[in-house]
């Protein structure tokens, strides 16, 4: 597959979560895009990596170029498997505090 | 690597230091014993005595610079502790966690200072920011607060995200996450490279609470606990600008032609909103938040100058600003009234609070005979050092200027109005601390060779 | 040796200050001091005249190319003198004056002093901007502590004011610190520091700008006559006589030698700029209604006819000057001293309030129609070389409009006749009112102070030659640097 | 036109389908299945590019764990149904036209790069197999590991700090 | 050897002891000693100007060197006196008239409190001080202190009486019209410094130096000199502050007003006649000045009623003839003129002043009339002083005048018609003051009437030395038509002025002028006997009387055209430039920031959403301009 494609699919999800985190308001939607935006990155990712190692195979075949990309989205997913726990811990509280999750509620601080 | 594992050890003994120890006295003699042995460590592996060997198949390299950092913020962290650790105890319950959490943020911090390739960049940001948040949201029945983490964790993750991606790109256009790629690729580089790189230099910005990217900054210096936020402003936002200089001199250092204009802008940006955002503030805590984002446009000279001055001058910008920062916020957490009003009258029932804090001022607005005055003095040389353009340096130094406007509100209200006494009891210990540090920001501004003896890289 | 003492002598003792308690200890205490430092600048002039007294040097900064050097020249010298002896006279005077918490304000006059000195005596631009900012720092806090109702503005308007120039200064200092041969602070290197003409042009103005402030000249100036206002007269006394020569001194230490091109090239801009600026002054103090503010205004004129003559830019106009910065300084202060007699005693400055107070207080009457003569430069009072030699040396300046500047100037100390003498047939001559009545003469302090100042006035006006001696070699340094710029114009046009 | 093309416009094709169902379905249990959607489509992809333990992991973690606890969350609190107020249009729109300007100028930037030729390579090649990832993980990546026992570590005392009842 | 001129330091030394005596002691001193002290050493300087005077006729001239006042690199102002002929002349003059008025004054100001006693002779001292500084200096500037100087004393002394606001007034008009004059000698002693770089007469008046300056160079410095003596000799159009200076005390009047300082101008011009003699240009100004100003006051003083304005215009307009005397290059006349004015006019004022003594202060001559009976020596001299103003021979205003007519008429016909019209009304107004003072009945109050006395002895003396003074002073300069060599003065002042306009006249026009002037003169003198002889009451002046009254409103129309525009313009600055406008500038500044700041921090507006959405849209911002507009 031509590696661009998987630039544009992976842009596209991406730029998609960013148009989640911007139109709604819940807030567990929001984050929810997030991780779709993370999902992207790792896509680019592995296809990035699968590329370098094709470069890489011509040369020498059992190459292990390219790992590091796949190893790279396994770290991703750890963070994301923690930021989440955290995440919605946070907004659990924020829920118990205010009965919502709705981020338009969240002004008191400004200006 | 000393500090890197020891602060890591180090919180989880106190996170045991919790459940084992009953009085919280002895918790927090438990954290500061924990940061003296951190800071010896880091300076005997400044010496040359290395504790742990660990071959990092070059992930991570502790060069000078970043040890010498390294011992500023833990440093700084120290006092931090000597004067604040106290007012932790009001937060919650959980007052050995939030040890432990500090204890791991350092150890991020010691990554992000020192990483060599992206994915310790990565791993360092997420363990500096995510015991943020939850600081950040400790005081639970705060609603303030609540408020502040969740925006900083919805914020915070997302430009995770644009990291992330960034990350991605560069290793499209490189083939590898480590920051020396061969400059081979940087003679030319290509489209890819310079979109990760933008897409990093959001993400680090948003951090280093950069405009535009600052807008979290305000709302969550303001809603997180003062104890927290004193932290947050000082020494993780220095650690977030040593990484950003890392990241920039190695990995984009033949770059500089394709950054260099977007780095001139944000500072600006940075300089001119902090400043003049801060003027009309009313909270002394909120005012201190933008005027953090206006230093942190100053610190941004150094970026832009990226030499060997402009590294000296970041470190002796991060020790004037810490600890300027940290005395006013020890100050401000002991106040009820966190409005500019609430420090009327207060040279005349806190004479020697008044006229540390006083120093502490004059330093952040850059008034000679400061630390903070030779700070800001090596940022313009570096600048123009390296560049001849001199609108920039000046547009800095007008935006200096007007931050005095607002320091200089604080000390009108201390000594110049009259104000009820907000009736504060301090320890001795406090009091000796902070003129302690009110005097080295007054040495290191009168004799910097004091710090440069060191600063030999 | 001498000139580290000008320095810590005021340092050390006002630092001291801080933990006095008892008032009159506090006040004997300053005046010791003061007195002490004033000994030592007239044992720099007089007797230990030796190079090796007069300079210090010794590393501070290396990193950064710069050291603790001070040196005493000649028109430092003058000045050093000035505000050495300003002191004693200004706390003499004002002996009777009750501030609360008076250790803390003699403590911050003596550090004010300790940064004038330093001014006055920095061969190296980074010193020299440290106790530029030095002098300021205590200056605020002073005025917006024991100053008037409006003080805290006010006074904050100066800072800022004051602030702005430095900061554009240090940027010129950076400049052509980063264009110098070694990469050094220290004023010759400053000097050797051969800037492009064009460079120099705009350079130029980051100084200028500071400076004029400091003057301050026209228009530039409005931070003033409410400073003065609002500060205590104590303070006001030092501002006047002794800070504003800063700015004078600071342009023709380290902006003309610097840029001497560009100044030889905006001259015929700013010369007829700070003339309009002294009529402009004059004009307005004719019209003016409060003693202060009068003063104020007249000392924005003079100053206006210094820098006029600074511009000039020969040796007749920088000789006259030198010796007018300190004879200014000494009648400023006594006019200030008058006033704040007649404030204090009648408690308003409304000139229209007042009169015929010279039937009561004659002594006061006789010295302020004395300093008052003097201020409008009259023969055998001090001012009167300065100013001959100052308007000798705007009309041989080397320009096409030099009879009209002088003409300007002129115009200048007509008017000024005009608004002193006003000043005086108001408040002193004519008949009492209940007001006036309770006017008692002057104290023996005061009798003291004035004195002195009346003494000074007399003897420098029938000798001036002494001082004119002392700040000979400075004039001629400078004069030479015009006259090779001209020299090097001249052979541009051929 | 091989099955692997088809397969990838396939799973392209729903990715990007679900991820739009995910912003755009009222009810916010919608959006999490077809962010379970999205991110099985996802895995397809891995398993497309031959790294089947990344797949695997991905539905496991992802699908499997995360969005659960995403179900979880919003069980809890009810949200299932929709009652998520409408925000202000004007700024909605101007999100979706941000969003798609990034998307543009993005697609725009990178669309001739120097390496858009290349290929990536399809359903072979073994880095993706879990021998030859744990190898790496275990010998080089080690250090990064062990950091991220960090991460998790102070996450996890976070999550408990936020979340004690006190 | 040491010349025996050294010690002229005396001769101004001993007024300033006379000075800081009197003005530091007027509180514990007596009324005698200070009267003694003060008039004391006026007569040790007197002596002394005789005996330098003496010498000086010996031909021992001399420069005295004391110190260096100023010396900048070439510029070197030496602090020195100059003796010759000129100076040792006026040393004589103004310590002889000096003194009698010192004596005089003893007793006129017998009733001030003795510390302004005290303080009224230290001013005299300080003022002969300054001028003999004037007079002996040896260089411009040293003549520029005393300069200054006088000009301090009489705004002093005019403002002696400092309770009463007009008199002060007065006395700063007289300092600031003198300041404008100052200027211009001022910027023509640094055109000097500029051309020649010395401003010591020895050097400036030498061939070779005259030679170096350019005819422009000469006429710009001549009439910036000419300028400074307008302003101190009360010449158009600086002349309005002399008749209000007579608010000082008469003898004041006497001293400063008539006899010596005014003369300084004269002296000046003397002084620097080489320089003047170069320049014709200048030579006409200065007569055409000196003409007008001598008519236009003359005019006035037709219609004055206060006997000391009369005598003040009296004096603007003599002092006309002095400079059309100059202007018409016959130093000597002007000179001449300068001495024989001195003491008849000095003579008149303190005639006058015997009279307001004798009338209680009173000053308005209407209601006086018939004084001779009373003030019979106060009479007779004051009858000697006007037929000497009046110039019948032999006295000695017959002589100077005469001198000056005749060079007039040398230079041109019209100016000796002008000149001699103006003299004749010289004689009618004073004669005018006679007869309505002294003749007729008394129209004052019964009190005054009762009060009126001679003055005591002490302010006759003087009277009558000064009256002698005023007869025989002529005969120092009897013209070569009557008797040869008969001009002492001119031989006297030949060295120190090279008089150029040799006698072209023929003797014969020369006595026709003379008997011409006389004889109108004298039928002016009956004329105004026929008026005056028993004057009374009149109705307000009307037309050109009141023109004359109000002395042609010239003051009125300096008010309008230059103080009260200067006034509002002040005012304008101070209310709106200042205020408004500079300040308003800088002010302007803070509250931009201000606004720009609630502003901005709008942008803060807490919404995660709008946050994101800035970030996104600066992104694509920084994408765009990185991709699309860079290159």
């Amino acid at each position: 597959m031509p590696i661009n494609y998987y630039i544009f699919l992976s842009i596209a999800l991406f730029c998609i979560g960013i148009v989640g985190v911007l139109t709604r308001r819940n807030a567990i939607i929001i984050f929810m895009c997030i991780e779709l935006m993370l999902n992207a990155v790792n896509l680019l990712l592995v296809a990035f990596s699968k590329m370098h190692h094709l470069k890489a195979a011509v040369a020498n075949a059992a190459t292990t170029v390219g790992t590091d990309g796949q190893l790279f989205v396994f770290f991703i997913m750890v963070v994301a498997a923690a930021e989440v726990s955290v995440g919605l811990a946070i907004i659990v509280m924020m829920y118990r505090n205010i009965h919502s999750v709705d981020v338009n509620f969240l002004n008191r601080l400004k200006h | 690597m000393n500090a890197l594992i020891i602060s890591a050890v180090w919180g989880v003994v106190l996170m045991f230091a919790g459940i084992l120890l009953q009085r919280k006295a002895a918790v927090r003699m438990v954290a500061i014993a924990g940061m003296l042995l951190l800071l010896a460590v880091n300076v005997l592996e400044i010496n040359g005595t290395i504790l742990f060997n660990v071959d990092t198949k070059g992930m991570i390299y502790f060069d000078r610079f970043a040890l010498l950092f390294n011992t500023v913020a833990i440093l700084s962290t120290l006092i931090y502790f000597l004067l604040s650790a106290r007012d932790m105890e009001k937060v919650g319950i959980n007052y050995a966690e939030y040890f432990a959490l500090i204890f791991f943020i350092v150890c991020g911090i010691c990554l992000v200072t020192s990483f060599k390739s992206l994915l310790i960049l990565f791993l360092g940001i997420e363990i500096v920011s995510i015991p943020l948040y939850i600081l950040t949201g400790s005081d639970k029945k705060n609603l303030k607060s609540n408020e502040a983490s969740l925006k900083y964790f919805l914020l915070g993750s997302f430009s995770t995200g644009l990291m992330l991606m960034g990350i991605a790109l560069m290793y499209g256009a490189t083939g590898t996450f480590d920051t020396r790629f061969t400059p081979g690729v940087s003679m030319q580089p290509s489209a890819l490279l310079i979109a990760g790189m933008l897409l990093l230099l959001f993400s680090m910005s948003f951090k280093a609470s950069l405009a535009p990217f600052h807008f979290w900054t305000p709302d969550v210096y303001d809603g997180a606990p003062t104890v927290f936020t004193s932290f947050m402003a000082t020494i993780v936002k220095a650690a977030v600008f040593i990484g950003f200089i890392r990241l920039f001199g190695d990995a984009f250092g033949l770059m500089q032609p394709q950054w260099k204009l977007f780095v001139a802008i944000i500072t600006v940006a940075t300089l001119f909103i902090g400043n003049i955002t801060a003027v009309f503030q009313q909270s002394v805590k909120r005012m201190l938040a933008y005027s953090s984002i206006a230093q942190a446009g100053f610190m941004m000279l150094s970026l832009f100058a990226m030499n060997a001055e402009a590294k000296e001058g970041l470190l002796l910008y991060t020790i004037a600003y810490c600890f300027a920062t940290i005395g006013i916020f020890a100050v401000l957490i002991k106040l009820k009234d966190h409005t500019f009003s609430g420090f009327n009258g207060f040279a005349r029932y806190q004479p020697l609070l008044a006229a540390t804090t006083t120093i502490f001022l004059l330093s952040l607005a850059g008034i000679p005979l400061t630390a903070g005055f030779l700070s800001k003095f090596y940022m313009l040389k570096a600048t123009l050092a390296a560049s001849n353009d001199l609108w920039l340096v000046i547009f800095a130094v007008l935006m200096a200027a007007i931050s005095v406007y607002y320091y200089f509100r604080v000390i009108q209200a201390m000594y110049f109005k009259e104000g009820e006494d907000s009736k504060i009891e301090v320890s001795p210990a406090f009091k000796w601390t902070l003129v302690i540090l009110a005097v080295l920001v007054i040495v290191f501004g009168i004799f910097p060779n004091l710090l440069f003896s060191w600063f030999y890289f | 040796m001498i000139a580290v003492l000008l320095i810590l002598l005021p340092l050390l003792t006002g630092l001291l200050t801080f933990f006095f308690r008892n008032d009159k200890a506090v006040r004997s205490w300053a005046l010791f001091s003061s007195s002490l430092t004033a000994l030592v600048s007239v044992l720099g002039l007089t007797l230990m005249k030796d190079a090796k007294y007069l300079q210090f040097s010794c590393e501070w900064m290396p990193a950064l190319g710069s050291s603790f050097s001070v040196q005493l020249d000649g028109m430092g010298q003058l000045l050093c003198l000035l505000n050495a002896i300003a002191y004693p006279l200004v706390i003499l005077a004002t002996w009777n004056n009750s501030y609360k918490r008076s250790n803390n304000f003699f403590a911050l006059m003596l550090l004010a002093q300790a940064g004038m000195m330093g001014v006055f005596l920095a061969t190296d631009a980074l010193l020299f901007y440290f106790f530029w900012e030095l002098a300021l720092i205590p200056m605020y806090f002073l005025c917006s502590q024991w100053g008037g109702e409006k003080r805290i503005a006010v006074t904050f308007k100066f800072f800022i004011y004051t602030f702005v120039g430095s900061l554009l200064m240090l940027i010129g200092i950076l400049f052509i610190q980063s264009k110098t041969a070694d990469h050094s602070f220290s004023m010759q290197a400053f000097y050797d520091s051969r800037l492009e003409p064009q460079d120099q042009q705009w350079i130029f103005w980051l100084f200028f700008v500071a400076f004029a402030i400091k003057m301050p000249v026209f228009p530039l100036h409005t931070w003033q006559p409410d400073t003065y206002e609002q500060a205590p007269t104590a303070t006001t006394m030092i501002l006047s006589g002794v800070m504003v020569k800063m700015g004078v001194f600071g342009m023709l230490r380290w902006l003309f030698p610097v840029l001497p091109f560009a100044a030889f090239q905006w001259a015929d801009f700013i010369t007829p700029l700070s003339l309009i600026g002294a009529l402009y002054a004059s004009l307005i103090a004719i019209r003016q209604d409060d003693l202060k503010r009068l003063v104020a205004y007249s000392s924005i004129a003079h100053i206006g006819l210094i820098c006029a003559a600074a511009f000039a830019q020969n040796y007749s106009g920088f000789q006259g000057l030198m010796i007018q910065m300190f004879n200014h300084g000494i009648n400023i202060i006594g006019m200030w001293i008058v006033v704040e007699i007649t404030e204090r005693q009648m408690g308003t400055r409304k000139i229209s309030e007042l009169g015929g107070i010279a039937q009561k207080a004659p002594w006061l009457a006789a010295m302020l129609v004395i300093v008052a003569l003097a201020n409008i430069a009259l023969p055998l009072t001090n001012a009167f070389p300065g100013e001959f030699l100052m308007f000798n040396g705007i009309f041989s300046s080397v320009t096409n409009y030099n009879i009209w500047f002088t003409v300007l100037a002129g115009l200048g100390i007509i008017l000024g006749a005009i608004y002193t003498l006003n000043m005086i047939r108001k408040v002193f001559y004519g008949e009492m009112n209940p007001l006036t009545q309770g006017v008692k003469d002057i104290s023996l302090n005061e009798k003291l102070a004035l004195g002195a100042i009346v003494a000074m006035i007399f003897v420098l006006g029938v000798y001036p030659q002494y001082m004119l001696n002392v700040c000979g070699q400075a004039a001629d340094a400078l004069t030479q640097k015009f006259d090779f710029v001209r020299q090097s114009l001249l052979e541009g046009n051929r | 036109m091989g099955i692997t093309q088809l397969l990838f416009w396939f799973l392209s094709v729903v990715a990007l389908f679900s991820a739009l169902m995910v912003i755009s379905s009222k009810n916010p249990v919608y959006s999490v299945l077809w962010l379970i959607v999205t991110f099985f489509s996802i895995s397809g992809h891995y398993i497309l590019l031959n790294a089947q333990f990344l797949a695997i992991v991905n539905i496991i973690v992802y699908a499997g764990a995360i969005m659960v606890l995403f179900l979880f969350v919003i069980m809890l609190m009810n949200l299932n149904k929709e009652t998520e107020p409408q925000k202000n249009r004007w700024l909605k729109m101007a999100g979706a036209v941000a969003g798609g300007c990034l998307l543009l100028v993005l697609v725009a930037a990178l669309k001739d790069t120097n390496i858009k030729q290349q290929q990536a390579l399809v359903n072979e090649g073994s880095i993706g197999l879990i021998r030859n990832l744990g190898k790496e993980l275990f010998t080089t990546y080690v250090v990064p590991f062990e950091i991220s026992s960090v991460l998790f570590l102070s996450a996890m005392v976070g999550a408990v700090v936020i979340g004690k009842k006190e | 050897m040491q010349n025996a001129l050294q010690i002229v330091y005396l001769i101004p030394l001993l007024p300033l002891i006379g000075f800081l005596i009197n003005g530091l002691g007027r509180k514990y001193l007596s009324k005698s000693l200070i009267s003694i002290i003060g008039s004391g050493v006026i007569l040790g300087s007197f002596i002394l100007s005789i005996w330098v005077f003496l010498q000086v006729r010996g031909g021992n001239t001399a420069d005295v060197h004391y110190f260096d006042f100023i010396h900048v690199d070439k510029l070197r102002i030496p602090f020195a006196f100059k003796i010759d002929q000129l100076s040792s002349l006026f040393l004589l003059i103004i310590t002889g008239v000096g003194f009698l008025i010192h004596l005089y004054s003893t007793s006129y100001m017998k009733e001030e409190k003795t510390e302004h006693f005290g303080r009224y002779f230290s001013y005299l001292n300080l003022f002969v001080f300054s001028m003999l500084l004037l007079v002996m200096s040896a260089n411009f500037v040293i003549m520029f202190i005393g300069w200054e100087g006088v000009g301090l004393c009489s705004y002093l002394l005019i403002g002696y009486w400092f309770r009463n606001q007009e008199y002060n007034k007065a006395a700063n008009k007289a300092f600031i019209m003198n300041r404008i004059g100052d200027l211009a000698f001022l910027i023509a002693i640094f055109w000097l410094i500029n051309k020649l770089g010395t401003v010591s007469y020895s050097e400036v008046f030498t061939v070779t130096n005259l030679s170096k300056l350019k005819p422009s160079d000469i006429t710009a410095i001549t009439l910036l000199l000419f300028v400074g003596a307008t302003g101190k000799s009360a010449q158009i159009p600086l002349y309005t502050w002399l008749p209000d200076a007579m608010a000082g005390p008469t003898p004041v009047s006497a001293l400063i007003h008539a006899a010596t300082m005014v003369t300084a101008g004269i002296y000046m011009i003397a002084r620097s006649n080489l320089l003047y003699s170069m320049s014709p240009v200048t030579m006409d100004i200065v007569a055409y000045i000196g003409l007008a100003t001598a008519l236009l006051a003359a005019t006035i003083a037709l219609k004055q009623n206060d006997i000391k304005k009369v005598l003040a215009y009296s004096t603007v307009s003599q002092l006309g003839f002095m400079f059309l005397a100059l202007g018409c290059g016959a130093y000597t006349a002007a000179v001449f003129h300068v001495m024989t004015h001195a003491f008849f006019k000095a003579l008149l004022f303190l005639g006058s002043g015997s009279v307001i003594h004798a009338m209680g202060g009173e000053q308005d001559i209407r209601n006086m009339g018939g004084l001779s009976k009373k003030l019979k020596i106060t009479y007779l001299t004051f009858l000697i002083g006007c037929i000497a103003i009046a110039g019948i021979p032999p006295f000695s205003g017959f002589f100077s005048k005469d001198a000056i007519l005749l060079s007039a008429f040398i230079k041109s016909p019209l100016l000796y018609g002008v000149a001699l019209f103006a003299a004749l009304l010289t004689a009618f107004y004073m004669f005018r003051l006679l007869f309505i003072t002294f003749t007729g009945k008394f129209r004052g109050t019964h009190e005054q009437e009762h009060h009126l006395h001679e003055s005591p002895a002490a302010m006759t003396i003087p009277l009558i030395i000064l009256a002698v003074l005023a007869i025989i002073g002529g005969f120092v300069g009897i013209p070569e038509v009557f008797m040869h060599g008969g001009d002492k003065l001119g031989e006297f002042l030949s060295p120190v002025i090279a008089e150029h306009s040799e006698h072209i006249v023929s003797h014969s026009t020369e006595y026709m002028l003379m008997g011409l002037s006389t004889v109108l003169v004298i039928i002016m003198i009956i004329f105004a006997w026929t008026r005056f002889k028993n004057y009374s009451q009149r109705a307000e002046e009307t037309g050109l009387g009141k023109v004359l009254e109000n002395k042609w409103y010239v003051d009125e129309l300096y008010d309008k055209i230059i103080v009260n525009p200067l006034h509002r313009f002040g005012g304008f600055l101070k209310n709106i430039m200042e205020t408004k406008v500079i300040d308003g500038a800088v002010n302007g500044f803070g509250r931009i920031v201000n606004y720009g700041s609630r502003q901005l921090r709008l942008l803060q507006s807490g919404q995660v959403g709008s946050y994101v959405l800035l970030m996104v849209l600066s992104m694509v911002v920084f994408f765009v301009v990185q991709f699309f507009l860079r290159k």
